[in-house]
């Protein structure tokens, strides 16, 4: 099981390698989210716009909401991250070619997920760099806010691989993906921000709480997923 | 015309469950009815609360329902995945369910927010129940728009089934995150107007009691005749994925008869059946050999 | 009594109302698809 | 002789469509099966349901060995799809596609490298992305993945279709030498003359179902001559009767007439 999952991940690694699509395009769109953060919310902040003159001075709407905009702006490059996984095996129809290949069902899950777990991490990474930039986030224990990123996407990828296959057959599979997977992630939302807005504050043991909620939905969910894959590719 | 041999598809729905539904029916209307008469004008207002009491009656047996209704869906959902109870039935059981919950799910929203408008001053608050409510029902939505997805109908319910799975074992999450989030926050306290604070008068109590009955009685008329139409509407694509086969056998008949150079070929059973499910599986009709017969599917 | 409860009351009930009317109506619908179905099974 | 692929009144349905609605067929092991058919007859779902991609309805289904009722699994480690698609990742090159393939199936590293040169496909061209291949090419990447698979029964889904000359000749030459080595292949194809040229006989699908079966071996078809791979030719007499010979040795190998396929060296049918 982890050979195939291993097997599968490099793939998807190296197709994003040669393709840059995650890179290209899903990261600009990250951008793009948090500038419109800025944008519509940075907008109420009086301060920043009357000390024009101060050049960087962010004011306090924008910081405040730092932790929970970042997530945002990774759940929302999150689901196209899942598409584009899937539209790699609808191409050509890779997908039958998967079931004939007679790989543990389990692997190809955890496979696909480790692939996209990897690029949604750089991709944070960038878009962290972004908050802390455009935003003004400040963290202040580093680690707790790795910690806790790493533990959100973990779960963010396992929901999303199962609710990729499970919609990737279908015609409307753009507008039923988010549908399903937004509500579901809601938790892990909640959770990350509060998790990351203690990071922020330097305060990590008032984030332990969600980091153990956070560990809960992972589990749950990746225990689902190498549980269900098999059944799901078989449509 | 179909083949289908009616007398061997095993009957859901015999005519004592259907009376037991018109019965059910009945019984909901009435006891609604009363509800409605006793909770508007014959129940007295309530000392703290006023006329404003009178929503009691209407608000926690919807909210109660749609436990209900959940709780049923995710049984259901689990009897059909358990490998030796899986049969179609508990996923149509299971949607059906469901889509009940939905609509209660909307009237336990809209009939609190319009309770809470007066009693806490807000539409809204981000209270653990509320707001778990809420994404309840987008989620389930979703999970609604996904049995709505074509495919055979064994296919269907297992895709239904997982994704079910995955909303319910997100509910508690959903709904301790929220609570811990908010008792982390100062939250504002939200008074809930059913405990403490109320006398129940007696007529109020046995209307309440009465409200619960009533719509829970309302609940199982609902589910019983979603059920059907579920039960229904899987027979009529029977029928349909029939007439393709004899269609096709027929192609097949006619490929023998008059020889690879006829223009009907093309098959025309895309054509003229549109999309719609079905499952060959109980097929009583499959038992003479398409292979040199040409009398098949006259 | 005040607004609330009557549009408590009304917007709920009316809801209850257009899904009861509709299931019904396409259970009937989905009934006359199949004819033979609703008839021979009271045997 | 055993059979490979044993069908009786099988049913499958996607949906409420009847891809097959009853099939009846037998295959034995070595027999080269052409499958004929119009458009939307049923070939691609046959060949799908045999490798085990599409869930039985009813009827019985057995290839090689495995009841597809209880097991459409093992089948797909054994028998190799040519789909009509290539199942290839456009975004990898020819090479990066071989080698998932080949370390699916846990093939030495070399063999990718003898099986593109097996369907002609140089260094060079082995380093271009998938995306940037004409059909053709495509065509020989997605054979090289087949040869990969070693599987010992071939699924081929209009193999003939959108390659050149030379591609077909070397279809036909890997299906050739394929069965030498006792491979069965089920093959639908729109281009008779090359589906005759090596094939033992032939099903008419039509309306998702066997109707028609026609011996090739008995004859009278013009006798033609084909180049393998190996510079050895293949060669299909008048009355029916393949035989495979090389410039040096002579003969090697003779299927058809009344004997059915026979081993190398057994050349005294025609």
């Amino acid at each position: 099981m982890l050979r195939d999952a291993f097997l599968v991940c490099e793939k998807d690694l190296r197709i994003e390698l040669k393709s840059k699509i995650i890179f290209n395009q899903v990261l600009p769109f990250g951008m793009v989210v948090m500038l419109l953060f800025g944008l519509a919310i940075g907008k109420f902040d009086s301060n920043s716009l009357v000390t024009a003159s101060g050049s960087l001075s962010n004011g306090g709407a924008l910081k405040s909401a730092a932790a929970g905009l970042f997530w945002i702006a990774v759940m929302l490059s999150a689901v196209i991250g899942v598409q584009r996984s899937f539209a790699i095996e609808n191409q050509d129809q890779a997908r039958d070619a998967l079931r004939l290949s007679a790989l543990d069902p389990a692997g190809i899950f955890l496979g696909k997920a480790g692939a996209l777990l990897f690029q949604l991490v750089v991709l944070e990474v960038i878009i962290a760099f972004g908050a802390v930039f455009l935003f003004g986030m400040h963290i202040a224990t580093v680690w707790f806010f790795c910690l806790a990123a790493f533990l959100a996407t973990l779960s963010l990828v396992a929901v999303g691989v199962v609710y990729g296959a499970l919609t990737s057959g279908a015609r409307t599979k753009e507008t039923l993906l988010p549908l399903l997977f937004f509500p579901v992630i809601a938790p892990v939302l909640l959770s990350a921000t509060k998790a990351c807005e203690a990071a922020i504050a330097g305060t990590p043991s008032s984030g332990m709480i969600w980091i153990e909620v956070l560990l809960a939905f992972a589990f749950c969910y990746l225990a689902l997923g190498t549980v269900a894959f098999g059944p799901l590719l078989e449509e | 015309m179909s083949e289908v041999n009616f007398a061997a598809i095993p009957q859901v729905f015999s005519k004592r469950a259907e009376t037991a539904t018109k019965i059910i029916g009945v019984l909901a209307l009435l006891s609604l009815i009363a509800t409605v008469w006793l909770g508007l004008f014959v129940t007295p207002p309530d000392q703290f609360m006023g006329n404003l009491v009178r929503l009691l009656y209407v608000h926690p047996p919807i909210a109660w329902v749609m436990f209900v209704a959940y709780g049923v869906a995710f049984l259901s959902t689990l009897l059909y995945l358990w490998p030796r109870t899986r049969d179609l039935r508990f996923d149509r059981l299971a949607g059906a369910s469901s889509e009940v919950g939905v609509i209660f799910t909307g009237l336990t929203l809209l009939s609190g927010s319009i309770w809470g408008r007066p009693t806490w001053g807000t539409w809204w608050t981000w209270d653990p129940l509320l707001t778990t409510t809420a994404l309840l029902f987008v989620m389930y939505l979703g999970y609604l728009a996904l049995r709505r997805l074509p495919g055979d109908p064994e296919t269907r319910a297992k895709r239904s089934a997982i994704g079910g799975l995955v909303a319910f074992i997100d509910v508690p999450i959903v709904y301790f995150s929220v609570l811990w989030w908010k008792s982390l926050h100062q939250a504002p306290t939200v008074l809930d107007p059913v405990t403490g604070k109320t006398y129940i008068h007696g007529s109020m109590a046995y209307t309440l009691l009465l409200g619960f009955v009533a719509f829970t009685l309302l609940y199982v008329y609902f589910v019983a005749k979603r059920y059907r139409l579920e039960r229904l509407k899987y027979l009529y694509d029977r029928v349909l994925l029939d007439e393709a086969i004899q269609e096709r056998k027929r192609e097949a008949a006619d490929f023998k008869a008059y020889g690879a150079d006829k223009k009907s070929l093309v098959p025309t059973a895309f054509a003229e059946n549109g999309p719609a499910l079905g499952d060959a599986r109980f097929f009583g009709t499959e038992e003479e050999s398409v292979v040199g017969g040409g009398e098949a599917g006259r | 009594m005040s607004g609330y409860i009557e549009a408590g009351y009304i917007s709920v009930f009316s809801v209850l109302t257009l899904y009861g009317g509709s299931l019904i109506i396409r259970v009937r619908k989905t009934e006359k698809k199949l004819p033979d179905l609703t008839e021979e099974k009271k045997d | 002789m055993d059979l490979i692929v044993d069908f009786q009144n099988a049913v499958f349905v996607t949906g409420n469509f009847p891809l097959l609605t009853g099939v009846t067929m037998s295959v034995g092991r070595g027999e080269i099966v052409h499958l004929k058919g119009a458009n939307g007859s049923g070939k691609t779902s046959l060949l799908r349901a045999i490798v085990g991609l599409i869930p039985i309805a009813s009827g019985k289904a057995v290839v090689l060995g495995h009841d597809l009722n209880m097991d459409r699994f093992s089948v797909r480690e054994e028998a190799a799809l040519l789909g009509h698609k290539t199942f290839l990742y456009d975004d990898l090159s020819i090479y990066e596609n071989l080698r998932f393939v080949q370390r699916i199936f846990r093939k030495p590293k070399k063999v990718v490298g003898l099986c593109m040169s097996q369907v002609g496909i140089g260094e060079k061209l082995a380093k271009t992305k998938v995306s940037h291949l004409s059909a053709g090419q495509r065509k020989r990447t997605s054979l090289a993945a087949l040869l990969i698979k070693e599987a010992s029964l071939w699924l081929l889904d209009e193999p003939h279709a959108g390659v050149d000359e030379d591609g077909r000749a070397l279809i036909d030459g890997l299906i050739t030498d394929f069965r030498l080595r006792g491979g069965t292949v089920l093959m639908a194809s729109h281009e008779l003359e090359r589906a005759v040229l090596v094939s033992d006989k032939s099903f008419t699908v039509s309306g998702g179902a066997v109707t028609d079966e026609e011996n090739y071996k008995l004859g009278n078809k013009t006798a033609s001559t084909l180049s393998l791979p190996g510079g050895d030719f293949y060669s299909r007499s008048a009355n029916g009767v393949f035989s495979v010979s090389s410039p040096g040795s002579g003969v090697k190998a003779v299927f058809g007439g009344q004997t059915g396929p026979t081993g190398t060296g057994n050349t005294d049918v025609a």
